[in-house]
């Protein structure tokens, strides 16, 4: 058994114990880390963007940029990055009350232009590749009468599981579809394909939420194992 | 559009081969443009040669030359079988010439022919001519009904459990005399699930504004930060209440995901809010939220668009807008004609997809050739 | 409150303190729970197995250290694997995270296996660029590396000397949370035809499967599980079979946990609907 | 000037961010490209406003001696060693930033993280009641996909695990899928209206 002797191992404990005392509850000592963490943090970021965003993709360039001009070789690319430089000047107009209104400039660009990469990206992934990924999984079609005759001719469990499957699928998405039809009430046959598809949406959540339970143990085996080894040396 | 793009294929197939006649008749090596690009690749294709049988072969060496020079240089080698190469490195407008030798162990190289091409980019992808159909036509439905609906054409709108619940939440704050907290999540400005929270907020706020009960709005992006800020200033003018609101209600945070979740803990354990709204865009932190929230007993309403998180919200929390409703929700809550003429847009766009599902299944039980083709109509590349 | 009634409204920390046992236990007291290996796994031992002593393994540590939990393990089992092997281990890291883990592993794993830095393995540190660092170094590893991590010039080291490319290496893995292992095939085996394995987080593992199909990775190891898989092939067991132990443990806890909550539920309703 | 012309930006900004994905050329890749990079620094710059924002909020706590003031001067003090380490030394590994990030920053957010263990069991002890149909099948078949995935074959034998798979892989894939198409859409909506300028409480109040 060898207890750390680094300083900076006894912080990281200490503070990771801070925070789990949260599971108790609330009290000055997860005050005090959630305090420090938010401040720390939010510096963290700050500093990050600017020397590895600000730095190589403004600085750098509009100096380069600048430099090039004065010196005769005309405009080049690198005086692009004078765009987002002038749109982040004019959100800090916030800062002066009278002409806080041309933030909404930069707002508006920054705005539009995630609305037009939405329109196509959301086509593209969630509706077409969707689609597509209903009747295709892995270069074969989900459905197809082979799979029933093949079942027919030899029944058994795995067949008939093969061939139901991949129709089962499209039932499945249809329902669901149902579901989030917002113009009609859901009674009658829309009602009751819509609650097909609840029951769909309740499988495919308890689903996921088992799957993942097994991600979040490794997480607190991970701590629990630097507290045990690092800090307290009790495993190997 | 397909038909389109072979005929265009042909056209380059049948200048390559132009160029290679005067060699011979069919042409073993054929180089083109790569299609669908930004410039910069030619790709280079060949037939099998005969020696790739024999056990001393060891696959093929594609050379290549511009125009102008003298020597062929080699730029890829690749193993029996594989007869493609994309060069990646041709300089647009450039005339090169590709040389392809068979190589066995222990013989002399054999050359199986030469082709020549120019890289260029070009001006309209092919491979997303599904998207461009696509965007169209939902924006052209979409379009129609907010036009109708501006006509004043009548326009239903189901229940939304989630969104019947707000009221009676704001209500319950009120009595209590408690704040309500409204989280956006961890999306920025850029995601259209923050934008929808903003919407919801919006709402939100001009109902907390009339009952003047405290709003508690903590910011994980600064934009949003501050675009919440003239939203909420804005709902409670609205309500006529403009000294109600209080500058320091919408606040940054952090950019750290768990430095978030720290502070937004803190807040209900220490403010005790009534009700909890988390709307937007959310990762993991979405249960260590919704299970806070829910031993402080707070009622708490939900709403993302991040499928994998749906789960956590659907079991922690009291009512959950899940996927569309999201999006549906500024309609339901503001009644406002545009909007519910945009929502029965969405509708239409969902029978037609339905119909897609549907025709595509039968085609299936038909022929499955048939059905395989229908499907690639959808498929994306790239 | 009757006793059904208090136990299905139980303080949570009771839980708490049970799922906190459910794993601490395990990782003091191994359990030894069985594992049964699968084909994904048994290939990347396979690969390594059938690899003559001195054929260099390039290991790229691709992660950070939000998912050191479950990779980590993989990384120490591939690294003993190595080097009861005698194969040479060649160390790159392309996720900016990554050095820090890297060289705390190596220096661990090589004081324990006796490997000598230099002739044994070498640590080249972090390049930026993944992408175009995986096709340089189709061409040579001097191009993205022309020193280790400690700033030696690599022909200075013995085991660097005379490798080259891709030519000169037997097998690459890759250890990686986010998309890095699509990009060693796309380049790495697309372009070079190096065999690659991947180990990745057991909720990305599903999305890899069919590079498994279709043979651009030679084999995978997916979070915790495929950690204690090699464990076991290595006969090695450490974090990876502890973290299963504990794994499995706080499972079957949260299941013993809903069905004794819906036995509990289901009393107290036929209790009620008795008392009407 | 203050409501007509950022709608007018937002309208031809995003005309062209749509237009740009169907053209491979190489002036529109340009564009994408660097559109993501002009985010990043639009958001650093506002991210001074939320620095300010933040050290503004803990210095009224802390001046009016307000609730938890004492903890505010934490903030505080955190806030000032990021910014002083990391514009006094540099942000190179070892150095003094660096160093606040590995043993103070990551220990706390890995905790904060690993917090899920703990509540993902309550919440399934708490909310994983047979009261309805739907609530029964979400239990099920998280209970399946649970122990589907523990190493329990030699005990229940394969079909567990193959049950678990089949269920993530069919009927989990349909509801994702339905759920999908669906926000697509309203996604696709939302951005029309913004565009167009209908959605427009973005703005904000006054003129």
């Amino acid at each position: 058994m060898h207890v750390s002797t680094d300083i900076w191992i006894w912080i990281a404990a200490a503070l990771t114990l801070c925070i789990y005392s949260f599971l108790y509850k609330d009290n000055p000592f997860y005050k005090f880390a959630e305090h420090l963490l938010v401040g720390v943090s939010a510096g963290y970021f700050f500093v990050i963007y600017f020397w590895n965003l600000i730095v190589p993709n403004l600085l750098t360039p509009v100096k380069n940029g600048f430099v090039t001009l004065f010196t005769g070789g005309g405009l080049t690319g690198d005086l692009a990055a004078l765009v987002p430089g002038i749109l982040g000047l004019i959100i800090l107009t916030r800062l002066i009350p009278k002409i806080a209104w041309m933030s909404r400039w930069a707002i508006g660009f920054y705005f539009g232009a995630f609305q037009g990469i939405a329109i196509t990206g959301y086509m593209q992934a969630f509706i077409l590749a969707q689609i597509y990924g209903t009747f295709v999984t892995a270069a074969n079609p989900v459905f197809s009468l082979t799979l029933f005759g093949n079942f027919f001719g030899d029944p058994g469990w795995a067949r008939f599981v093969l061939a139901t499957s991949g129709p089962l699928m499209i039932v499945g998405v249809i329902c669901t579809l149902t579901y989030f039809f917002f113009s009609t009430e859901h009674k009658g046959v829309v009602g009751g394909v819509a609650r097909v598809g609840i029951v769909f949406l309740m499988i495919g959540f308890g689903a996921s939420f088992g799957y993942t339970v097994m991600a979040r143990v490794s997480l607190l085996i991970g701590r629990l194992t630097f507290l045990l080894r690092d800090w307290l040396g009790i495993i190997s | 559009m397909k038909r389109l793009s072979l005929a265009f294929a042909t056209l380059l197939l049948w200048g390559a081969a132009a160029c290679a006649a005067a060699e011979e008749a069919a042409p073993a090596v054929t180089a083109r443009d790569a299609p669908n690009d930004a410039g910069g690749a030619v790709n280079v294709a060949w037939e099998p040669a005969a020696a790739e049988k024999e056990a001393a072969f060891t696959g093929y060496e594609v050379q290549r030359r511009a125009s102008g020079e003298k020597e062929f240089v080699k730029v890829d080698r690749t193993a029996p079988g594989e007869l493609a190469f994309r060069d990646e490195e041709a300089e647009d407008g450039v005339e090169y010439e590709y040389r392809v030798q068979a190589l066995a162990a222990g013989e002399k190289a054999v050359v199986l022919g030469t082709a020549s091409a120019k890289a260029s980019g070009q001006w309209f992808n092919t491979a997303r001519t599904n998207a461009l159909i696509g965007v169209i036509f939902v924006t052209a439905v979409i379009v129609f009904f907010i036009y109708r609906a501006k006509g004043g054409a009548e326009l239903f709108v189901r229940k939304i459990a989630g969104l019947e619940a707000v009221d009676e939440a704001i209500g319950r704050a009120t009595e209590m005399g408690k704040p309500i907290l409204y989280v956006t999540g961890l999306g920025d400005a850029s995601d259209i699930a923050t934008i929808a929270a903003m919407t919801i907020l919006a709402k939100v706020a001009r109902k907390t504004a009339e009952y003047e009960t405290p709003l508690i709005v903590p910011c994980y992006d600064p934009i949003v930060m501050i675009v919440e800020k003239e939203m909420v200033k804005q709902a409670y003018t609205e309500a006529g209440k403009p000294d109600a609101f209080d500058e320091d209600s919408v606040f940054f945070v952090t950019q750290s995901q768990f430095g978030y979740v720290a502070a937004v803990d803190g807040i209900m354990l220490r403010e005790k809010p009534a009700t909890n709204f988390y709307m937007g865009a959310f990762y993991a932190e979405s249960l260590i939220l919704a299970e806070t929230g829910a031993e402080t007993g707070a009622i708490q309403i939900a709403g993302t668009d991040r499928v994998t998180q749906l789960p956590f919200f659907i079991t922690a929390c009291d009512y959950t807008l899940m996927g569309e409703e999201l999006y549906a929700a500024t309609a339901y809550l503001g009644r406002d004609p545009l909007f519910l003429g945009s929502l029965k847009g969405q509708d239409w766009a969902k029978g037609v997809i339905m119909a897609f599902l549907i025709l595509g299944t039968i085609l299936l039980i038909f022929s499955t050739d048939l059905g395989l083709r229908f499907a690639k109509l959808f498929e994306t590349a790239g | 409150m009757n006793i059904i009634e208090k136990f299905l409204h139980i303080d949570r920390r009771y839980i708490f303190i049970l799922v906190a046992v459910g794993v601490i236990v395990p990782l003091l007291f191994p359990l030894g729970l069985a594992v049964t290996t699968s084909p994904p796994v048994e290939n990347v031992y396979n690969e390594i197995e059938s690899l003559e002593p001195g054929t260099p393994v390039l290991v790229s540590v691709d992660y950070d250290p939000s998912t050191q939990p479950e990779l980590s393990p993989m990384t120490t089992a591939i690294l003993r694997h190595c080097f009861a092997r005698d194969l040479p281990v060649i160390i790159t890291v392309l996720h900016p995270g990554g050095p820090g883990l890297a060289l705390e592993i190596s220096d661990r794993i090589s004081k324990e296996a006796g490997a000598v830095y230099g002739e044994d393995y070498v640590f080249l540190g972090y390049k930026v660029g993944s992408s175009a660092v995986i096709l340089s170094i189709g061409q040579d590893f001097r191009v993205s590396f022309p020193a280790d991590y400690f700033n030696t010039p690599i022909d200075k080291i013995p085991l660097m000397k005379d490798i080259k490319n891709y030519n000169d290496i037997g097998l690459v893995v890759t250890l990686s949370g986010s998309t890095f292992p699509d990009m060693w095939v796309a380049y790495g085996h697309e372009r070079y035809g190096q065999k690659v394995a991947a180990g990745v987080t057991a909720v990305m593992a599903a999305d890899y499967y069919p590079f498994l199909q279709t043979g651009q990775l030679v084999g995978l190891l997916g979070g915790l599980k495929g950690a204690a898989e090699y464990e076991k092939l290595i006969e090695r067991p450490d974090e990876g079979l502890k973290g299963m132990d504990a794994q499995t443990i706080v499972h079957l806890l949260i299941v013993v946990f809903i069905v004794l909550g819906n036995v509990a539920y289901i009393l107290g309703q036929r209790a009620k609907r008795r008392e009407a | 000037m203050r409501r007509e012309l950022p709608l007018a930006i937002c309208f031809i900004m995003g005309i062209i961010m749509t237009v740009q994905f169907f053209i491979p050329h190489a002036y529109s890749q340009w564009l994408f490209d660097n559109m993501l990079k002009w985010l990043i620094i639009v958001l650093t710059f506002a991210m001074i406003l939320g620095i300010l924002n933040l050290i503004k909020l803990h210095a009224q706590k802390v001046q009016h001696r307000r609730r938890d003031w004492l903890y505010s001067i934490v903030a505080l003090f955190g806030i000032s060693a990021s910014l002083v380490t990391g514009f006094g030394w540099g942000i190179e590994a070892d150095s003094p930033f660096m160093v606040l990030y590995d043993y103070v920053q990551i220990p706390m957010q890995a905790t904060m993280f690993s917090l899920l263990a703990f509540f993902i069991a309550s919440a399934a002890f708490r909310t994983f009641r047979a009261r309805t149909l739907e609530a029964t099948l979400l239990l099920v078949a998280a209970v399946v996909v649970m122990l589907g995935r523990v190493p329990l074959e030699s005990v229940v034998g394969r079909w567990l695990p193959d049950l678990a798979e089949w269920i993530l892989d069919y009927p989990n894939m349909a509801a994702k899928r339905g759920i999908m198409i669906g926000i697509g859409l309203g996604v696709i909506s939302m951005a029309l209206k913004i565009i167009l300028g209908i959605e427009r409480s973005w703005l904000g109040g006054g003129d």
